[in-house]
């Protein structure tokens, strides 16, 4: 398993990541979207660890990666509920009362 | 003291009785004052002037602005016999004039003003008489010009009299343009404005700037001395007062400019005194076929002033400045005469008309007539007046006008080429001369009453002495022995002499000259009549049996010819120049006027929809564009991030290429 | 040297600032006297300050410190930038020549215009304190000889002015005066660039002696300024040594310039081929042209004109143009005089076509105080003019032009109110025949009039007659074509004038008939005591124009030999 | 080698697996399709992450994301897919640009991975001659208490706010729910 | 091994008194929400009685420290943190800046009060993290405490607006902490090391370049969106507008000069590398865009707290030419700028925030009302307006003149065309940034609306106007008083 792949895997996770992002009008699963980034970027951070020689540096940055991934969702769910309550909706593009 | 000082006292005097006006709003009957005042200033100029050697003396060298070591400009006072004399023309001219104006205005509302303007006028005139320099020459001659305006407008209420004041100034402006540009070239060049500095410099510079600084000198004296082309304000001035039209459009302030050019005569390239003598000589033949054919009493008179001052102007311009500031005081003396006989006419057919209350136009020499037993003082001085400017033998204007002709023959027998041409229209002007005063004459004085004049016939009272008087004296002016101790040859003029002027002596041309001359007055003066008498057969018998008439009727055969030939010609040739100057000159300046206040409401519309539109257009665009990234920022989240991605993108592209 | 008549000049308006805000609410139509009271009590300083002034040739200024009078200079702040050295900022006043009439129109001005504010109703706590800022901010341009101080006082008009124009003026107030700001603004900005460029060139050589160790402490005198000149030729002295100053008498001379700066004569830098410093010239030239105005930066001043409530349109015609006018001459010239040789043709040009251009479309104005204000664009050409000339005779014109104008204009601009109080209405064809009912308005009006398009008598002949004088004697630099077409300029202004008078204050007396025929009265004791002033001032000037001229020659003549001097100097060295 | 062979069969079908699942993600419109393709895409990085060798992150990965944060997105979906069809299915925007650039951003992220040959470059290069050690729990607590009890502190202590945070907001927009219903 | 372990020990502990500022925050943010859980009821203005307190012990133990003078910067927490004195200058600062907000904080219930300041606090500790950050690691952290905690923030207002501002800025931010983690993952790879030593940027500069650039951009992706700079400044204008004045102003102060500082902290590290020109250029274009985007979308915005975060946009851009203009001073003319620009930003955030809590919403039109005080209010505006625009005497000025001169200088040592363009697009935006600017003086001196209302002002709140304003115009005067405090740095 060539680290070559695991990038390549990682770009494509980033890709589809952010085409989700972009394209998909559900604010949670743009949310999902926004994991798969993360997702890649950690998958980065420990196929390089691989050659750490302490094998650490790359594990401990993904690790707290997932923390504020999971923080992150945490946080988002937490307002998404409120723009629930309020707009009765979580399309995107209906959540737009600033315009300008 | 210097007892040249003397010298500057009337000016003062008239200034300080000028502006004292101001303060005697109230006070309309101390007027008389000024008249006195600037009487006074004639006997001391005058005065002063018999004490005065001949050499030109300069008083009172005063820096005016001093702009750095040896750079300054000056005020100073120029006392020669020429400047005196002109002061003492001018004063007397004034004084007589003030004091025709004292009755011909005594029910004006606006007296005073009117006497502060003729007192302001005349203290401008002086200074520009007495400036050692061209700048306070140029100063004045401004100040002379916006007096004149004031004077024109006198009476503000009629739309016309402002209109041709405005008309007047902004003619009169662009002659002061060429001035001031020649002012520039000299000051540039020679730095220097002092007449008699600039006698002794203006040899070091070349041929050209001599040339153009004369050029320009001519349009200064076109503009102010109303020369072809821009003489058409001098008629329309005619709205002013008359005593005015008498002081400054026949006298003072169009001599200004035959003035300026006579003090410049050394200034003068051989070039720029040839354009000179040809605009002098159209102008003169332009002026007396236009007075043919007017019917404004004082239009006509105004035609014949462009025509003499065409005169003055071709003097200078043939090297005869000598006869030219002669011819220039003596047409002085007898236009004022005939002006302030116009006026004295329009008074008494003006103050009949209000007595009678009937209305009819006192200037429109059809409604007169006549007129010659209503005044005698009036009707002999008119005519004695008449006689010099037609250039009869012994009276003045026969000697001055013979001196430039004689110039004129003595140039084209020098040169020849444009100067015979400008000879042989000197000489027919000479012919038109007698033609349109006999026919002014015959319209006032011979015709029988027109039927207007009738009505209010035995109204019309005698004029007082304060209008006579002032007739009477320019009349006994306009004789030739004032001027002359041999009334028909002007060599044998004292004033020549006195002011030092170095007469070209060519007898053989002078002879040939005054016999020509009186040959054609004669001949004017029997064409006219012949025109006029032969036109009106009902009053033809009378005029037959005037006495004065009857030299002339032995050249009965020319009756004919004169009709069929001479006279249509020469109506259609007036009429044609009339509708040459009416509809083309006065039209062009109209045009001009016209176009651009046009070209001003173009460069108006320029600036506000290119000039500052171009502002308003960014300022406009600015806003669009904002509203075009507004548009960016439609706040959709995920269009935005395709935007951070497209970015991101074309960075990387960029980077990979 | 002791003398503090300049700080007290430039600190009147703020005291009595002061004092208006302290006013309480029920007295506060006191505060028109109390703006009253400073421009009086400035003029009386200014008159203190003329009876010391001397303006012999070693008083003159220009390029010496040490010939300056009533010099204040204090150091103001500084600070150290490390390598880059220390920068200075001083408070540093001072009168020459090229000032002090500009200070005597600036009182002369605000005296008037406080006596026109009398009529101002609304608001007038907030309108007399925004008058004195003006007051304080004009003055202060005038007599600021450091960079950053002229600069504060400069950008400082603008404010007072954005508001006296937007809350105090007539329908297209807020039109008007955002485009004033906006333009002024970027006026100053294209200003704000060059001071940058200059202060980080320039050094103040004194201090920089001191500094670096050169001089041993900070007695100024000629031959150490040359020492230390001679060492940063040389390129001896560090970089942290450099003391860079805003001073404006230092930044006349090219010596003070360090060797390696964009803006030294010596380093040729160049933007795409051209100078650096001609660029800088260019963009100073600009912001200056824009306050002054030039066409075609012009546009601005119809509207600001025509909205402008009266004192301030007289303030704004009266003095403020003139700094746009005088910081071309002591800045954009002094500092540049490369630049100024180098485009004297544009330059001329630019004023020629300012002359006809302003004179054209007063021509086509049918609205009184625009056209009186297109008057003004078209006298303002006679600064380029006489500026691009440089001759004694241009600067002299230049400068008389200028007080004369604010004079004059100041009159016009009052004339307009009159009518404009009266009726409401500034059509010149709505009236007809003013002279019946207002005679002695209509007087003024003519002798204000005929001083505009140059009379001679009025002070406005001698302005322009200076100018064309100069420029024509400078036909290496300004081409002869261009002043005699400037000329015609003089027939238009007088067509314009005449005709005005023509249509609105001779004939049958008319006005439109929707206005009150009663409103229709002649001048008011105040307008008198305003307008006949003004007017014996025209002619008082007119007359014996030394009275002014006499203050500057020699400061004048000063500067024209080191603007020529140098500047051909500078031009040699910048070629490529 | 057989067993490294068969390890990296294992593991690309592995790789494929993930990607396959993740561009299901893309393809499905149910939300909850697209999230047990997340569970799926997560958990087989999971197994990645133990073929990189690096159990505990993957352990960490499972509980964490797998478990807690899929949870917690299910248990979204499901509180704001009241609206029965709308909710759960995601409507679908700007696809055509969407797909574009981040196809070509994928094109170009592997157009540099492959020009840059990572494998070769400096650290990594002196690292894979070397033998790999491995790394017990025990070192990675021991670690975490130590050299990087910084970021472990910070990193705590924002759990702290956001959950704090995070329970006032989610208490509001139960509160209003309930002010609703009352 | 066990000495290991407690050496290692011992030096965190000897360590700690070095964030000894950063404990202090942590600290009141528990002591907060314990005091929350506590006590029964929330007094009003206890919060902000709690904010300074905090704010001001933290300043008092920087200032005690005395580590404001160390001489070299000190390596701490494995190299986790790096301290030197200007850190500790930049912290007071940060805290200084912050403070000024504290007026504003609006009066919300109990728990929300708490949790409020606790996440401003929260903010402030992550900038100082930011600053101070001695890893890729710390960046992050500190930067993803700063988001979260924005995001949170941003969601506590009383506005519906609030929490669309809030979701989009999540998902926004998220995205760019993605790309920059994306980033900060390759560049691990190309250095294999995650600490900022020079070491790993000449590493850094030695990989293959076109992964490098990629990952440098990546990362300034996620930089640039705490800033608000093009393309990532899109979320400023809904924030801003959903977003509490207090937090909007905070927001556009605090974190944006803490993202200022790593950029420029970034860049001076990569200074020695080969790609140092290419990125300047990038960032210059995108400063320049910045500044000309945000210009020209200000002009047309009715909402005044919209309008001032388009303002922070150009200002952002033009602050961002200036970091990377490489120039002696550009560090501390940015700072100065800062507090400039702080001071005069507060003052209209303030007043907003008067009017909006009186209002409802604030319209720039709704300031043409008249209503009582309006002197004042207007005096105040302008005096920060016009700092803001950059026209003497305010403060603004010296700080715009500042700001040119580095770039001037910048321009005389490189003749670099883009700084040029970015010098004149800077101009030409101040110039065109005085038809947005003046908006507001414009409605309450020139026009004047017919709805009456109330806006009264309290002798305190006239006193935040005057610490507002005062030193806006005697900083002016008196421009040495905050350099000699700011060149340090």
């Amino acid at each position: 398993m060539q680290l070559e792949h695991f990038l390549i895997l990682s770009a494509l996770l980033f890709a589809i990541g952010f085409a989700l992002v972009v394209t998909r009008k559900n604010s949670i699963v743009v949310l999902m979207g926004i994991e798969l980034i993360f997702n890649a970027a950690n998958l980065n951070l420990i196929a390089f660890n691989r050659y750490d020689p302490h094998l650490f540096q790359g594990l401990a940055f993904s690790l707290f990666v997932i923390v504020i991934a999971a923080c992150e969702v945490a946080i988002a769910l937490a307002i998404i509920l409120n723009i629930y309550k309020r707009f009765q909706t979580i399309n995107l593009d209906r959540i737009n009362q600033m315009n300008g | 003291m210097d007892k040249n000082l003397l010298i500057l006292l009337p000016s003062l005097m008239v200034l300080a009785s000028s502006l004292s006006f101001i303060f005697l709003r109230k006070h309309k009957k101390y007027v008389i004052v000024s008249t006195i005042v600037v009487g006074t200033g004639f006997f001391i100029s005058l005065f002063s002037s018999v004490n005065l050697g001949s050499e030109a003396s300069i008083l009172y060298q005063l820096d005016w602005i001093k702009l750095g070591e040896g750079l300054h400009l000056d005020f100073g006072i120029l006392v020669d016999r020429l400047s005196i004399f002109m002061c003492s023309l001018v004063l007397f001219i004034s004084f007589l004039v003030h004091m025709f104006s004292t009755e011909y205005m005594k029910d004006d509302p606006g007296k005073n003003r009117f006497f502060a303007l003729l007192g302001f006028f005349t203290f401008s005139m002086l200074g520009l008489l007495l400036s050692s320099n061209y700048l306070f020459l140029f100063v004045f001659w401004e100040l002379v010009g916006f007096s004149s305006y004031l004077l024109i407008g006198f009476w503000w209420k009629k739309p016309s009299p402002i209109r041709a004041s405005k008309k007047a100034f902004l003619i009169n402006r662009i002659g002061d343009i060429g001035l001031l540009i020649a002012l520039m070239l000299i000051w540039s060049n020679y730095g220097s404005f002092s007449i008699t500095e600039l006698v002794d410099l203006r040899s070091s510079n070349g041929f050209t700037v001599i040339t153009s600084i004369g050029i320009c000198l001519l349009i200064a004296a076109i503009g102010k001395s109303a020369q072809f082309p821009l003489f058409n304000w001098l008629p329309d001035a005619m709205e002013g007062p008359t005593p005015v039209s008498a002081l400054i459009h026949a006298a003072t302030m169009v001599a200004a400019g035959v003035y300026l050019l006579v003090r410049s005569e050394f200034l003068f390239s051989s070039d720029a005194l040839t354009a000179i003598s040809v605009i002098g000589c159209t102008t003169a033949l332009l002026g007396g076929i236009s007075a043919l054919s007017q019917y404004d009493i004082k239009k006509i008179l105004a035609y014949s002033t462009i025509s003499q001052l065409g005169y003055m102007v071709m003097g200078v311009g043939l090297g005869a400045s000598c006869a030219s500031s002669f011819h220039l005081i003596t047409h002085a003396f007898f236009k004022a005469g005939l002006f302030l006989g116009a006026g004295a006419v329009i008074h008494l057919l003006h103050e009949a008309q209000k007595s009678s209350d009937k209305h009819f136009d006192p200037q429109d020499i059809r409604n007169m007539g006549g007129m010659k037993s209503l005044d005698k003082t009036l009707f002999i001085s008119f005519m004695i007046c008449s006689a010099g400017l037609a250039g009869l033998p012994l009276f003045s204007g026969f000697l001055s006008k013979d001196a430039i002709l004689s110039a004129s023959l003595l140039s084209a027998e020098r040169f020849g080429g444009i100067y015979s041409a400008i000879s042989v229209i000197g000489f027919l002007t000479a012919l038109l001369t007698p033609i349109y005063i006999g026919r002014l004459l015959w319209y006032v004085f011979f015709k029988e009453y027109s039927e207007k004049l009738l009505e209010i016939k035995d109204k019309i009272i005698s004029n007082t002495p304060a209008i006579q008087l002032p007739l009477v004296v320019l009349a006994f002016c306009s004789l030739g022995i004032v001027f002359s101790l041999n009334p028909i040859d002007y060599h044998s003029s004292f004033f020549i002499s006195w002011l030092g002027f170095n007469m070209n002596s060519s007898e053989e041309w002078h002879n040939l000259t005054s016999v020509l001359s009186v040959v054609l007055v004669l001949l004017g003066i029997f064409t006219s009549y012949l025109i006029y008498q032969k036109n009106l057969d009902a009053i033809k018998k009378r005029l037959k049996a005037s006495s004065f008439y009857q030299i002339s009727v032995n050249a009965f055969f020319l009756d004919s010819l004169t009709h069929k030939i001479t006279v249509p010609g020469l109506l259609r040739l007036s009429s044609g120049v009339k509708y040459l100057d009416k509809r083309v000159i006065d039209r062009a300046v109209d045009y001009l006027a016209v176009s651009q206040v046009i070209l001003a409401h173009v460069i108006a519309l320029v600036d506000y929809w290119i000039v500052d539109g171009s502002i308003r257009l960014l300022s406009y665009l600015s806003g669009r564009i904002g509203k075009r990234f507004g548009n960016m920022q439609s706040g959709n989240i995920q269009k935005h991030i395709i935007w951070v991605l497209f970015f991101t993108l074309l960075v990387m592209l960029l980077l990979l290429s | 040297m002791a003398s503090h008549y300049l700080s007290i000049l430039l600190f009147t308006p703020l005291f009595f600032l002061l004092l208006v805000l302290a006013l309480p609410k029920s007295k506060v139509s006191a505060s028109k006297y109390l703006s009253l009271g400073s421009a009086s009590l400035q003029v009386v300083v200014m008159s203190l300050i003329l009876l010391g002034y001397k303006s012999d040739v070693q008083s003159a200024g220009f390029h010496l410190i040490s010939e300056f009078q009533f010099v204040e200079r204090v150091s103001w702040f500084s600070f150290d930038l490390g390598s880059l050295g220390i920068f200075k900022v001083e408070y540093f006043l001072g009168v020459d020549g090229l000032n002090i009439t500009m200070l005597l129109l600036s009182a002369i001005v605000f005296l008037i215009a406080s006596i026109s504010s009398f009529s101002i109703q609304s608001r007038l706590k907030g309108y007399h304190s925004l008058f004195l800022l003006l007051s304080t901010s004009v003055t202060g341009s005038f007599i600021a000889l450091d960079f950053f101080l002229f600069f504060l006082f400069f950008e400082f008009m603008l404010l007072p002015m954005y508001f006296l124009i937007g809350i105090w003026g007539g329908i297209r107030r807020e039109y008007a005066s955002i485009k004033f700001f906006i333009y002024t603004l970027a006026g100053s900005i294209l200003i704000l660039i060059v001071m940058i460029g200059l202060y980080s060139s320039a050094i103040d050589p004194v201090a920089t002696g001191v500094e670096s160790g050169i001089l041993s402490d900070s007695k100024y005198s000629e031959e150490h300024i040359g020492i230390v000149q001679s060492k940063l030729f040389a390129n001896e002295i560090d970089a942290e040594h450099y003391v860079h100053t805003f001073n404006m008498v230092y930044l006349v001379d090219p010596g003070n310039y360090t060797p390696n700066s964009l803006l030294s004569t010596i380093n040729k830098s160049f933007i795409s081929g051209i100078p650096v410093r001609l660029i800088a010239f260019v963009i100073l030239f600009i912001g200056f042209a824009i306050k002054l105005p030039a066409v075609p930066f012009h546009t601005w001043l119809p509207d600001a004109h025509v909205e402008a409530p009266t004192p301030i349109s007289v303030v704004l015609a009266g003095i403020l143009l003139k700094v746009g006018g005088y910081g071309l001459i002591r800045i954009a010239y002094g500092i540049f005089p490369d630049g100024g040789l180098h485009f004297s043709h544009l330059i001329g040009f630019l004023g020629m076509f300012s002359i006809l251009w302003g004179a054209m479309n007063a021509l086509a104005m049918k609205d009184l105080k625009k056209m009186i204000a297109y008057s003004s664009v078209s006298h303002m050409g006679f600064i380029l003019l006489g500026l691009a000339s440089l001759t004694s005779e241009g600067i002299n014109g230049t400068i008389f032009q200028m007080f004369s104008h604010g004079l004059i204009s100041s009159g016009l601009f009052i004339l307009a109110g009159v009518i404009y109080d009266r009726t409401h209405d500034r059509m010149i064809s709505s009236y007809r025949g003013l002279a019946e009912k207002m005679p002695l308005y209509t007087t003024v009006t003519v002798i204000l009039f005929f001083a505009g398009l140059g009379l001679p008598g009025f002070s406005g002949f001698v302005g322009e007659l200076l100018v064309f004088l100069g420029a024509f004697k400078a036909s290496d630099l300004v081409p002869t074509w261009i002043v005699i077409a400037s000329t015609f300029g003089l027939l238009i202004t007088a067509a314009f004038f005449l005709w005005t008078i023509q249509r609105m204050y001779f004939g049958e007396f008319w006005i439109k008939p929707e206005f009150d025929q009663n409103s229709i009265f002649d001048l008011t004791k105040r307008e008198k005591i305003m307008l006949i002033p003004i007017c014996l001032l025209v002619v008082a000037f007119g007359i014996f124009p030394s009275l002014l001229t006499d203050l500057s020659y020699n400061s004048i003549a000063r500067f024209c030999e080191i603007i020529l001097g140098t500047g051909k100097l500078n031009l040699e060295l910048l070629k490529p | 080698m057989s067993s490294m062979g068969l390890e990296s069969l294992i593991g690309y079908s592995v790789m494929f697996i993930c990607g396959i699942s993740a561009l299901l993600m893309l393809i499905t419109k149910n939300v909850i399709y697209s999230a047990y393709a997340l569970v799926v895409t997560l958990l087989s990085i999971a197994i990645l992450f133990v073929f990189l060798g690096v159990e505990f992150i993957a352990v960490v990965q499972t509980l964490i994301y797998a478990g807690g944060i899929l949870v917690l997105i299910i248990f979204g979906v499901m509180l704001t897919g009241k609206s029965k069809v709308a909710g759960v299915f995601s409507e679908v925007s700007n696809l055509g640009y969407g797909l574009l650039f981040s196809i070509s951003i994928f094109g170009i992220l592997v157009y540099i991975i492959k020009q840059s040959n990572m494998e070769t470059t400096g650290w990594i290069m002196a690292a894979s001659s070397k033998p790999r050690t491995t790394l017990s729990i025990e070192s990675i607590g021991e670690q975490l208490m130590t050299t990087y009890v910084l970021p472990f502190e910070l990193a705590g202590f924002l759990l702290l706010v956001a959950m704090a945070g995070a329970l006032v907001l989610g208490g509001m927009a139960i509160k209003k729910n309930i002010k609703d219903a009352a | 091994m066990e000495d290991v372990l407690i050496n290692n020990l011992s030096q965190i502990k000897e360590d700690l008194i070095f964030i000894l500022p950063e404990i202090v925050l942590s600290l009141s943010i528990i002591f907060i929400i314990l005091l929350d859980l506590i006590l029964k009821r929330w007094y009003a203005g206890l919060n902000k009685a709690l904010l300074l307190i905090a704010l001001l012990t933290a300043g008092f133990v920087i200032i005690n420290s005395g580590f404001t003078s160390l001489k070299n910067p000190v390596y701490i927490f494995s190299h986790f943190i790096v301290i030197s004195s200007s850190v500790y200058r930049l912290k007071l600062l940060l805290i200084l800046l912050s403070a000024l907000v504290i007026p504003f904080i609006p009066n919300l219930d109990k728990q929300k009060a708490s949790i409020f300041i606790s996440l401003f606090i929260a903010i402030l500790l992550g900038t100082f993290f930011m600053i101070s950050a001695g890893s890729l690691l710390t960046i992050y952290l500190g930067i993803e405490v700063v988001s979260l905690c924005s995001y949170m923030l941003i969601a506590f207002n009383t506005d519906t607006k609030s929490f669309e501002a809030s979701i989009k800025y999540l998902l926004f931010g998220a995205v760019a902490s993605g790309v920059m983690l994306f980033g900060f993952s390759w560049m691990y790879g190309v250095t294999g090391s995650i600490y900022l030593t020079p070491e790993f940027f000449t590493s850094l500069g030695n990989g293959p370049s076109l992964f490098v650039i990629t990952s440098i951009v990546f990362v300034l992706i996620g930089f640039l969106f705490k800033i608000g700079a093009f393309p990532l400044h899109i979320w400023i204008p809904d924030t801003y507008e959903g977003a509490d004045s207090s937090v909007a102003a905070f927001l556009s102060i605090v974190p944006k000069t803490a993202g200022l500082l790593l950029i420029f902290n970034f860049l001076s590290g990569l200074n020695n590398t080969g790609f140092i020109s290419i990125i300047r250029e990038l960032l210059f274009i995108s400063a320049i865009i910045t500044m000309l985007l945000g210009t020209f979308a200000a002009i047309r915005q009715s909402i005044f707290q919209r309008l001032l975060a388009y303002s922070s946009i150009v200002h952002s851009g033009f602050l961002l030419a200036i970091v990377c203009a490489p120039s002696t001073n550009a560090m501390s003319s940015v700072l100065f700028y800062m507090v400039a620009y702080a001071f005069a930003n507060c003052c209209v955030f303030f007043i907003n925030s008067r009017m909006i809590s009186q209002y409802g919403y604030g319209l720039i039109e709704q300031y043409s009302q008249p209503f009582s005080n309006k002197a004042i209010y207007g005096i105040a505006v302008l005096i920060a307006v016009v700092s803001l625009v950059g026209i003497p005497p305010t403060l603004g000025f010296t700080a715009k003149l500042l700001l040119f001169s580095s770039l001037w200088e910048s321009y005389v040592s490189t003749s670099n065309s883009l700084v040029l363009a970015s010098f004149s697009v800077g101009l030409l935006t101040a110039i065109v940034g005085l038809f947005y600017y003046l908006k507001v003086p414009y409605q309450i001196f020139i026009k004047s609306g017919n709805h009456s209302m109330k806006l009264s002002i309290s002798y305190a709140e006239a006193a935040i106007l005057l610490i507002y304003t005062i030193p806006l115009i005697v900083i002016f005067f008196q421009p040495e008083w905050l350099l000699k405090l700011i060149a340090d740095i």
